[in-house]
């Protein structure tokens, strides 16, 4: 599968699906370990992935050939690239997908296509990054992080919650890159104590001097809050969305989300019109 | 030097280089997949089920996974006939393989518009009707499941249009071949079996069903011998070509159902797993001829041996 | 101290501890597991299929895997109901569970003679008829596609026994609701839903069918989705009890039934997987029931929500 | 479920099926290694299943809670027993079932249940014991081998056939034993060369002076030739039979094997009246 591996397999006498560069490949695991309460961090090395990946997109990955249960692949987001060509994923463990991706090891094969979907639209130069995660909603907002941090052309402001101190993974890479970070735990075990929107709540209560936009991932809830804080500060914001998801390529129609009124279309579907839109894209009644 | 064997099939006047097809709803509108290979090289692309007018679909959510198999209600969610042929079919008709549209319908007469306007585009080489969607309302379950219904939708089809007419049969019937001997008596060329299976799933912890719909339809491996039985059985009863789907994952799978009689067969749910499935059944299905000393894929349909 | 939630159900007069049943064919003649649990912690148990005479079944191979799910032609192979009386019955009879037999025939007299055999024992607590068995040639399939044979059927049997008739049904039928009502009229206590599903399997090896029988039924978890549909569609069409099987390996599948309106659910395939499947769903639905602060499980059945 | 670990978990009012001990147990593998082309030793530690096991008997191997797909268990013969609580596993990647088992590594947790239905039925004293393995045929006659052996009260004969060398494995550990070994290959590769009951034939041309009896396990057209040959020797002879099997446990009636004209039964039932057979129990014919 790995013969032709060139980053769009350009047929000659028609043009792509959508014109999207994605690669279908077969990487073998530099590592997959347990980082957090049912957290678990992957790394694997691809050149063309890490060279092409932009913060806010997604790989699909399929789970091994060797069984036919679970049956589709997982969508997850890429969680960061390091030295150059190792891809990272940051996931939760929930379900069988999940587990047994838990269980591969080190040197294990996994097919992985990507990279699927928009990425974050990245702030004016003038601007500040407030990024706000719930959970493993920090999965995307790591690698949009470490892209901010290295053109250093916005302050980032992360704003992180989660349930409890179990959870809270990948803290000092963060602090690595030197963002400003604030926590926040629901049972107060670590941070500050509560939802991190409440927080987002106290640090934003005004727009203040300098212009910020808003880049979201975690649980609807958390994302439809943020969405209204920012219509409230008029600020822009994007949030990354879920949906299940068959293929991740535009062609099951299965992850669609319902558009705002006054869309143009009454769906977006979240492989290929996101999974990040601007929050006002998307319909929060029904979310 | 070893010569390539003959893959290539007749779907009645319908000339295909190899017996794989990709299934409607599975393969977008034909051209998504590009990025992984040519769909050239395939047999025939179908593309995804079509309406008169453009259908938002269901709301979400739309799937559900389910041991080896997949639950969808998409709620028929296309762009519309219209906006097809417009937008869709220039680039599609580069592709050397012939197009098929997969169409539905409300009513008789909607099969029969649908039919009229494609007669009058080139570049559609057949087409499919979907008489057995189970997502929407009042959809095609009614006309599928009964012999006289399913055969108004084929004949009107057919008297609108000189490109061969394949239908797609529902699973969920008490006597499949009642509807296949029906729909072949009044001109259809070839019939696809099957369509999705209708079945639910529930989510236990917040005691919702997992589809917004309730109701969906299930593919992938799960089906993949329920749907080789139904083969099996309207292979006996028709004179006309099968073409047989259902959970087909590779080029073994796809032997299965060319073995009990089917002249083609769709590859739907695989595309999502892995989307150069079509194509690894095509190199799959060369590579097992020549080993088999199999000169035409002809010899292998309908090859099943008994003990 | 937490008080253990109520988990007793009603199948018409016959009440039962719990509401987990073993599925005929699959548990044997009711004591081959009790190495791994002790059976009486049970809901009840329904033993392996019984006819007239005893019966050899079909030649092998009986059995092939798919995915996620089993075919078997076992030709409903038994030892008859004298044989089951005389040798079976004293030990199940220890057993502090209620005994369901399962019986069929070729004919409707010997339904209705196996019903007399029947009424004349202590010991079993029910009947269930299986009218949907594919493997035998002339044997259930015919009984259980046609709402007037099935209802004839469950009339003989009925009329021959005090005890309580449950009627499991075929899923391979265009509307199980007509199958289910005609035999809910003739009185039928309790309806099962669902048997196995047809279906094959080639070896694309030795093009052989997998089956000896060419043909067979499709259980375990693949037919999950399928069997959820059909019990969610006969709750509604009925006012009896409807016990849900097919595809159930935990007590999470187990709820999906139970929330859909199943009153009980029985074990199949999943015996052979784990032969403690059965008494493991009984613990886990006590352990779910407990968490969830649910104090009688009849507070769960029926209790899907919508969206 | 290993909380009920007792072999037999007798239940207070009634007696058991077939009143066979056998256990379900939870076990972590020792090792599972590749050791021939396609062929795995698998090892666990179990002193129940150790201490009970008899040559012949077989396990029913479960391939991990992880996934549905393959969904039965599937049947192993007990290949040995080593360091007193060693069990161990000899088999043949065939499929997915075995390609899953291949997968597993140290540490893995598998569920097996045994020991299943009736081993080899010793020689006399004073007999000589034959034994006859096609390809992985071989591996209940190991443990037949190291019973035989430890007993030492027979002469213990073995012959071996194989497709090509590659294949041939546990040679040094069964001249270990010190058996009398024979060694055929298809190819030629190793040893003589043709099939195995060739060379049966060849050094089995008459009873001899000593009373033999036959065991043999392999494909059944091996079996079918030994049992014709022991036959003509009139020598007593078992073969160990496979069976496509959904249970193991005499529940689900799948493993049927059609029994000799004559016998009170249509149909034996490999799990539980085999996998050892008489040879003139089975109706050679159908088989
Ligand atoms: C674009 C995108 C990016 C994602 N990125 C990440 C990531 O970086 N890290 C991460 O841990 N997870 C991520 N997810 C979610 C992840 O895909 C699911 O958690 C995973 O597929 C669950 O698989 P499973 O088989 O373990 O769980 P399942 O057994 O399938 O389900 C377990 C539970 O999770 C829920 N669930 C499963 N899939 C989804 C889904 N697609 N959307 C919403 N809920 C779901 C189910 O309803 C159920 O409650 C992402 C999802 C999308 C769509
Ligand atoms: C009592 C008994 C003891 C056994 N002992 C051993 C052993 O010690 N070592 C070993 O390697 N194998 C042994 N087998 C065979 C082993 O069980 C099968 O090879 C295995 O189940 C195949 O699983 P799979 O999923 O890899 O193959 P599948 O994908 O299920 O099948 C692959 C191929 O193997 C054939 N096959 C699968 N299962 C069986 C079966 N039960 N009987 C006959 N053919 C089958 C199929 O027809 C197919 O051609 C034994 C079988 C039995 C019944
Ligand atoms: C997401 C999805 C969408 C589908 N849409 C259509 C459709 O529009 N028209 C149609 O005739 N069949 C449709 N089908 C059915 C497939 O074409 C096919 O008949 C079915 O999935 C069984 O094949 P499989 O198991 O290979 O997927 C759809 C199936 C899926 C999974
Ligand atoms: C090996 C086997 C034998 C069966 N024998 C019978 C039978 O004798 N009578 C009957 O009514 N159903 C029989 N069934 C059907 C089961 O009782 C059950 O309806 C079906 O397997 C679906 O449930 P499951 O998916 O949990 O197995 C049999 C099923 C299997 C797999
Ligand atoms: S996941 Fe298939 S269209 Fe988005
Ligand atoms: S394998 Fe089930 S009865 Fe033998």
């Amino acid at each position: 599968m790995l013969a032709d591996q060139s980053l769009v397999l350009k047929a000659p006498r028609y043009t792509f699906g959508y014109g999207k560069k994605m690669v279908e490949e077969t990487v073998a695991l530099k590592s997959n370990q347990q980082i957090g309460k049912n957290i678990w961090l992957m790394e694997f090395r691809s050149t063309l992935l890490a060279s092409h990946a932009k913060p806010g997109q997604f790989l699909m990955v399929h789970l091994g050939e060797r069984t036919k249960d679970p049956l589709l692949r997982r969508p997850f987001s890429i969680h960061g690239i390091q030295e150059g060509d190792k891809v990272m994923i940051l996931y939760n463990v929930v379900g069988a997908g999940t587990s047994l991706l838990s269980s591969l090891k080190e040197h294990d094969i996994i097919s992985v296509i990507g990279p699927l979907g928009n990425g974050f639209a990245l702030p004016r130069p003038s601007e500040r990054a407030i990024l706000v995660g719930g959970g493993i909603g920090l999965a995307p907002l790591f690698f949009l992080a470490q892209v901010l941090q290295k053109d250093q052309r916005n302050t980032v402001t992360l704003f992180l919650g989660f349930s409890t101190s179990q959870e809270v993974v990948r803290i000092q890479q963060l602090e690595e890159l030197g963002v400003n970070l604030s926590l926040t735990t629901e049972d107060g075990s670590l941070g500050f104590k509560g939802i991190v929107t409440d927080l987002l709540d106290q640090r934003l209560s005004n727009k203040g001097p300098i212009k910020s936009v808003i880049y979201a991932c975690g649980p609807p809830q958390m994302l439809k809050k943020v969405a209204q804080k920012a219509t409230t500060l008029s600020l822009r914001s994007y949030v990354s969305l879920e949906g299940y998801m068959a293929c991740g390529l535009g062609i099951c129609l299965g992850c669609a989300v319902k558009a705002a009124h006054g869309e143009t279309k009454p769906y977006y579907y979240v492989c290929q019109d996101g999974p990040v839109f601007p929050s006002g894209m998307i319909d929060w009644e029904v979310l | 030097m070893a010569v390539l064997p003959d893959l290539s099939v007749d779907i009645g006047d319908l000339k295909l280089k190899n017996p794989v097809i990709t299934a409607s709803g599975t393969f977008g509108y034909g051209t998504e997949l590009t990025p992984f290979f040519d769909p050239s090289l395939l047999g025939a692309i179908i593309v995804k089920g079509l309406s008169l007018r453009p259908m938002p679909g269901n709301p979400p959510p739309r799937i559900a996974e389910t041991p080896c198999g997949l639950l969808n209600a998409i709620g028929l969610a296309n762009i519309g006939i219209q906006a097809f042929i417009e937008e869709k079919l220039p680039v599609l008709t580069k592709i050397e393989a012939p197009v098929i549209t997969n169409i539905y319908g409300h009513t008789v007469k909607e099969y029969a518009d649908l039919a009229k306007k494609i007669e009058k585009v080139e570049g559609i080489a057949a087409i499919e009707i979907n008489i057995s969607c189970p997502n929407v309302e009042k959809g095609g379950i009614a006309f599928g499941t009964d012999p006289d219904t399913a055969a108004a939708v084929t004949e009107r089809v057919v008297n609108n249009t000189t490109k061969p007419v394949i239908v797609k049969l529902a699973p969920n019937v008490t006597d499949i071949t009642t509807i296949a001997t029906a729909v072949e008596s009044v001109g259809a060329k070839a019939i696809s079996v099957t369509n999705t299976i209708l079945g639910m799933a529930v989510d236990v912890t917040t005691r919702l069903p997992k589809l917004a719909n309730i109701v969906g339809g299930l593919s992938g491996p799960a089906i993949k011998p329920i749907a080789l039985y139904l083969v099996h059985k309207v292979v006996a009863a028709v004179t006309i070509p099968v073409i047989g789907l259902g959970g087909i994952m590779d080029y073994r799978d796809a032997l299965e159902f060319l073995l009990v009689g089917a002249r083609a067969i769709q590859v739907g749910t695989a595309n999502f797993v892995n989307p150069k499935t079509a194509i690894e059944i095509v190199h799959g299905l060369t590579d097992f001829c020549s080993r088999e000393k199999v000169s035409n894929i002809n010899q292998i349909i309908g090859g099943l041996k008994t003990m």
